[in-house]
């Protein structure tokens, strides 16, 4: 008997492409240790590349893989190719961030890989375990990235935090998923969707396992009370890895939500929607009134970040097509923007210990053109101005829960964009109206100043021809 | 008396309790990760009773990978302790006061 | 495609601006004005071509834009629409040549951002796309936060960050407000929802509950914007601080699109909550127009008072309006333009003073007529028209608006004409102060008049403010079709018989 | 028989497990950690899961703990007294009672419905049965299985290897 099918393996390619870069690198890097230059990256963006190529060739795809563990559809595929580009980003940033902070870790490139790997797993996953599986690959790839900066007690801390924290949560998590399985007796997606869709009274035990399995995911998206980790987490982290911690998984950990809240327990969401409600709420409001408070520029997109949870748990709860079309929206351009913010702030960054003070970045938006304009793009986009990406994504959001008359969450969240509005403009105030500290002289080097070219102008253009992936996404919401 | 898959859930809720107490209580990181480990295994035993009263193989297979994730994890748990203990000398939360807990 | 022309001129002008070297100033300053110039002359083509009498809209253009969810570029103007345009642009190219020589540094930045700010401010009162405006309406944020931040005085981070703050705060209602339209309206060729406007208007017919919650919504984004006391404290700090050209669009139109916001939405589409809501908008305006009048008198500051006397203007504006008769919304409109002038002028001439002194206090000057004789000159008919001098442009405004208000309810013409005699104190006492007596500071015995260029500028708006005070019917035939129907909206929504107290 | 040892496994575990909590030598803890397991690995064999329980002893007991003590040894770890204020531990506590209360209560709400022993297939629990559901069905799960080990090898001797010449340390 013959397990394995041509289709089962066509359903997976881009994943097998991923850890064949992932290997790729490791040799590299094993073979020619620390001589290995700009190998490792370009080794590894061209994997991503042709990981997503193969995505995107996939288009169009439907059904499940592997006995109905592993989706192959079209919401999948759109995801692996937005995790290639997330991963791609990083890349191109981490160089220079490498050099300057002296890590030379060939593992790098490969764990981020593997982290990407691991995501990818999650967005495709039919099948309860290989959402777990696919999660602990991504989580235990950035816990050590996390750690990865030897020289810097904090990052070893993040590292161990976010360890200690994730796999607390992966427990919650991972009961959660065994009371469900102890009450249906299967961890299909669509097993679970056809007994809650037919007629049935939820136990006390599947409510349990509900709540356990809400508990995990509020963790893993740093959901308010949950959230406490994320701040420290991320400021202790390497920047370009908190980049990439802030977006990747998050997209991530959103489409596990989507496909199990969102659709396979949707006809139970008498049960949770009014938790995951109360969630939102405080996920952005604590997000947002946390962040003003915040001395460090890197500590204070660590909180907004909480914020930008709250408002993509809002599409959880509107719960249509087109509100998961739009959290697929917003988790594109939000991870444009929010690795884009980060990489400026690498360059920025005026300091050796990496403290990224508000005071540092006095003036710089007139001293260094290229920088401040792309900063200013990504902070306007964050705060949701038109024309940006962060502004559509926030309306097509807050329309659908206006659709599905969630009118008081629509009117929190946008009030609380208009309180994200006042830390996030006061970076572009001191960018452009304060006297800078003196001469300040910035290596750009060429990949990254294409990268942040790239992503800024992405985010406008997406910002103001939203049709186009608004059609893809729309088509590939499952 | 007749052991029912009652009993075992049970048994298992309770260890779990504990493991969740242990990371609550404790400071000692390695210690911390030891509670976790109490965590995943009244998982597994969830699963494996499961498994033997409705006679589906389907939870042993599941512990089975679960095991394999806890021995991961732990490899980098205590990896990246032995990292904080170079430059810290100790394994206390306390300790580690650079972020706040 | 002409509406298009005149939204993108400014664009894609700004966007040539990038193209120049930085330090290319004079260069810049020229682009920037052919810019304006062009555009204002396209938006006097439309002026020409708008069909006096009709009351719908006029050279209406729609393309799809984002179809899966029924966004489209939808333009057209009216005749509420139509001098506010005219306004826009005309204010534009005058700034340009104001800021000829007191914008120094950063000129291309400068000339690119306000050249953006034009840009969103024709595209707020051309949209008849829901989306479409609230995009406009948000996009002239960035280049006003920028303008009055790095070109501003001394508290102008301050000034700009409460001016986006409340600016957003108002717009992020209006967004649910908007989004609620939305899922209300349906697009009867598709049958799919539609932020078109027209449509928008034609359906809404919400029960009075529901009116009240979508007048708040769009309202008090509008009230921020007007402003309306007592939301107007973002007001006096940003016209402050904001460099000339700043204050002078932020007063001459931006003020305007509140105004016009409620003229647009408001009214028409939720006439029974706009009735309800009489009283109180009423109340406030007369506070309005009572309360700046009296901080405007005790100012110090020459740009303050003139910041303040916004506040009164826009409370005539916002009482005219309320009265919800012909004549009230007449004067209304007419003083929405003339206010645009008028204050418009004289922030320009408190700029000229500041070029050269460097203050604005009253207490610096002093005989200023004696060294400056032409600007004192132009100086007291822009004066005058803003205190409502027959035969200036004031005059006919405020005229209409009492009697519109009058016929409404008296007790708050009578309020409101005590108002104009406030205003006529704080200017004429501060007239007096600055341009009579002897010249009691040194420094300004060198006072230069003003330029060529300065004059200019200030006489293209004297001449205005004569022309409207003397020959207005241009104006009100083209404005009277389209406010009659938007009271018909009253009538037809069966209230008409509530308009008489 | 079964109740007998059933309940002696519990009992033992659920003791060993509050010393491995409470035992303020980390050494100790692994070693009642070493009891829970060996505990839970007979509990495996009374639910008819002789592989699990194998591969508890051999991963777990065998491996993970020995890793752990290897570490404890390797560090010198010594009994510290860990400073936890008080409300902070009640806290802690209290949480955990309360799951506990909410999960047993859901548990014994539901025990009625709970499905009894069923008689097992032959061959029920075996290496055999058990690879062949691992290597159909789960196929894809023990690949990404696979990859995940990997990764955590490399991850961790990335980060305990000496630093690379050149490369900063802080400390």
């Amino acid at each position: 008997m013959i397990p394995v099918s041509l289709t089962d393996i066509q359903g997976v390619l881009p994943e097998t492409i991923v850890v064949i870069a992932a290997l790729a690198v490791i040799m590299a890097d094993a073979i020619r240790r620390g001589h290995s230059g700009a190998l490792l990256p370009v080794l590894s963006v061209l994997g991503l590349a042709a990981a997503g190529a193969a995505a995107i060739f996939l288009w169009g795809t439907s059904g499940t893989v592997f006995n109905g563990t592993v989706f192959a559809d079209g919401f999948a595929s759109f995801f692996k190719v937005l995790f290639t580009v997330i991963g791609i980003l990083t890349i191109l940033f981490s160089p220079h961030y490498l050099k300057i902070t002296g890590v030379r870790l060939g593992e790098y490139y490969a764990l981020i890989l593997t982290a990407v790997f691991g995501m990818m797993v999650m967005a495709s996953a039919a099948n309860l375990l290989m959402l777990y599986l696919g999660l602990e690959t991504m989580s235990i790839s950035l816990y050590v990235l996390a750690g990865s900066q030897r020289g810097d007690v904090k990052s070893a801390e993040a590292g161990m935090k976010y360890l200690v924290l994730g796999a607390f949560s992966s427990a919650f998590l991972l009961y959660g998923i065994a009371l469900l399985f102890a009450s249906i007796g299967s961890l299909d997606y669509e097993v679970i969707g056809t007994f809650f869709a037919s007629d049935f009274h939820p136990g006390p035990l599947l409510v349990s396992g509900l709540a356990l399995l809400m508990v995990g995911f509020a963790f893993k998206v740093a959901a308010v009370p949950f959230h406490f980790w994320s701040p420290d987490v991320y400021d202790g982290a390497p920047t370009t890895v908190t980049g990439f911690m802030s977006t990747g998984p998050k997209a991530a950990a959103f489409v596990a939500l989507i496909r199990v809240f969102g659709v396979a327990l949707a006809p139970a969401s008498s049960l949770w929607s009014g938790v995951l409600t109360v969630l939102a709420i405080l996920t952005m409001t604590v997000g947002n009134v946390v962040a003003i408070r915040q001395t460090s520029v890197k500590r204070m997109l660590a909180y907004s970040a909480i914020a930008h949870a709250g408002y993509l748990l809002v599409g959880i709860v509107a719960g249509t097509k087109a509100a998961f079309a739009a959290t697929g929206y917003y988790l594109s351009a939000y991870a444009l923007m929010n690795l884009g913010a980060f990489a400026v702030l690498i360059l920025l960054n005026r300091r050796d210990e990496g403290s990224y003070r508000f005071e540092d970045l006095r003036g710089m938006g007139f001293a260094h053109p290229l920088l401040g304009i792309t900063l200013s793009v990504f902070l306007l986009s964050l705060t949701g101005v038109p024309p940006t990406a962060g502004f559509f994504g926030k309306l097509y959001i807050f329309s659908a829960a206006v659709e599905q008359g969630h009118i008081v969450l629509a009117v929190v969240g946008l009030l609380n964009s208009a309180v994200g509005a006042y830390y996030y403009l006061r970076v572009i105030t001191l960018l452009y109206m304060a006297k800078p500290e003196g001469e300040s002289i910035i290596v750009q080097p060429a990949a990254y100043r294409f990268a942040l070219v790239i992503s800024a102008l992405l985010i406008l253009v997406i910002g103001i021809f939203p049709e186009q992936l608004l059609r893809v996404i729309t088509l590939a919401v499952p | 008396m007749q052991i029912e898959l009652t009993h075992y859930l049970l048994l298992a809720a309770v260890l779990f309790s504990i493991g969740v107490m242990g990371v609550l209580t404790r400071k000692n990181l390695i210690v911390i990760l030891m509670s976790v480990e109490l965590m995943l295994n009244a998982v597994n035993l969830t699963f494996v009773a499961v498994a033997r009263y409705t006679a589906d193989l389907t939870g042993q297979v599941i512990v089975f990978f679960v095991m394999c994730v806890a021995a991961a994890e732990v490899a980098v748990g205590l990896a990246i302790l032995i990292s904080i203990w170079r430059h810290r000398g100790t394994m206390h939360i306390d300790s580690v006061k650079l972020l706040k807990w | 495609m002409i509406l298009s022309l005149c939204i993108a001129l400014p664009a894609a002008t700004a966007f040539l601006l990038l193209l120049l070297p930085r330090l290319a100033a004079q260069a810049v300053r020229w682009v920037a004005l052919l810019g304006t110039l062009a555009t204002f002359i396209v938006s006097l083509v439309m002026f020409a071509n708008f069909r006096a009498g009709e009351a719908g809209f006029q050279m209406v253009e729609k393309q799809p834009w984002i179809a899966s969810i029924g966004v489209d570029w939808h333009l057209g103007v009216d005749g509420i629409s139509l001098f506010l345009i005219l306004l826009t642009t005309l204010l534009s190219v005058l700034c340009i040549i104001s800021s000829w020589s007191s914008i120094n540094e950063r000129v291309k930045e400068f000339h690119f951002f306000f050249l953006l700010l034009e840009t969103g401010m024709v595209g707020v009162f051309c949209a008849l796309d829901l989306f479409l405006f609230y995009v406009m309406w948000e996009v002239m944020l960035v280049p006003m936060f920028f303008l009055i931040g790095v070109w501003g005085g001394s508290r102008r981070v301050y000034a700009t960050i409460k001016f986006i703050l409340f600016t957003m705060a108002g717009s992020v209602l209006m967004l649910v407000g908007i989004l609620y339209v939305y899922f209300h309206t349906t697009d009867p060729a598709t049958g799919a929802h539609t932020f078109n406007l027209l449509v928008a208007m034609e359906q809404a017919h919400y029960a009075l509950e529901v009116q009240r919650w979508l007048f708040l919504a769009f309202g008090i984004a509008f009230a921020i914007k007007v402003p309306l006391f007592p939301l107007h404290t973002w007001l006096p700090d940003a016209h402050t601080e904001a460099p000339t050209a700043g204050s002078v669009m932020l007063a001459g139109v931006l003020l305007k699109m509140g105004t016009y916001g409620f003229l647009r939405f408001c009214l028409p589409m939720f006439p029974l909550a706009t009735m309800q809501f009489v009283p109180l908008i009423s109340v406030l305006a007369l506070i309005g127009i009572l309360y700046g009048a009296m901080v405007a008198m005790v100012q110090k500051d020459i740009k303050r008072l003139v910041a303040y006397s916004s506040v009164a203007h826009l409370g005539f504006v916002m009482l005219g309006m309320f009265a919800l008769n012909i004549e009230g919304l007449t004067g209304s409109l007419l003083q929405q333009i003339n206010h645009g002038i008028s204050t418009g002028a004289l922030f320009l001439l408190v700029g000229v003073l500041y070029d050269r002194r460097h203050t604005r206090l009253v207490s610096d000057y002093g005989g200023v007529a004696k060294v400056m004789p032409v600007y004192a000159t132009l100086f007291m008919i822009i004066a005058l028209s803003s205190i409502g001098l027959p035969g200036l442009n004031g005059f006919v405004g405020e005229f209409l608006i009492l009697l519109g208000t009058f016929a409404s309810n008296a007790f708050y013409a009578v309020l409101g004409t005590a108002g104009i005699i406030l205003a006529a104190v704080y200017l004429l006492w501060m007239y007096q102060r600055v341009f009579f007596g002897e010249v009691s500071h040194e420094e300004n015995l060198k006072l230069k008049d003003v330029t060529l260029r300065e004059g200019f500028v200030i006489a293209v708006l004297v001449v205005l403010t004569i022309w409207i005070g003397v020959y207005p019917d241009p104006l009100l035939s083209r404005m009277q079709p389209s406010l009659e129907l938007v009271l018909s909206r009253f009538q037809a929504a069966g209230v008409s018989q509530l308009l008489v107290p | 028989m079964e109740t007998i040892l059933f309940a002696a496994f519990a009992l033992a575990s659920i003791l060993a497990a509050l010393l491995t909590i409470t035992a303020p030598a980390p050494i100790a803890s692994a070693l009642y950690l070493v009891v829970t397991l060996f505990c839970v690995a007979g509990l495996y064999v009374l639910l008819a899961a002789p592989f699990v329980a194998a591969i508890q002893i051999i991963v777990y007991a065998g491996a993970v703990l020995v890793l752990i003590l290897f570490v404890i040894m390797l560090l010198n770890l010594k009994p510290v007294e860990e400073k936890i204020s008080i409300p902070w531990h009640a806290a802690g506590i209290a949480v955990a009672a309360l799951l506990l209360l909410v999960v047993f209560l859901t548990i014994m709400s539901v025990s009625s419905l709970l499905p009894p022993a069923s008689p097992l297939p032959s061959g029920y629990g075996t290496v055999g049965q058990v690879g062949r559901l691992l290597f159909t069905k789960y196929l894809y799960a023990f690949e990404v299985v696979s990859v995940l080990l990997l990764l955590a090898v490399i991850g961790a001797v990335a980060l305990i290897r000496k630093p690379d010449a050149g490369e900063t340390d802080a400390d």
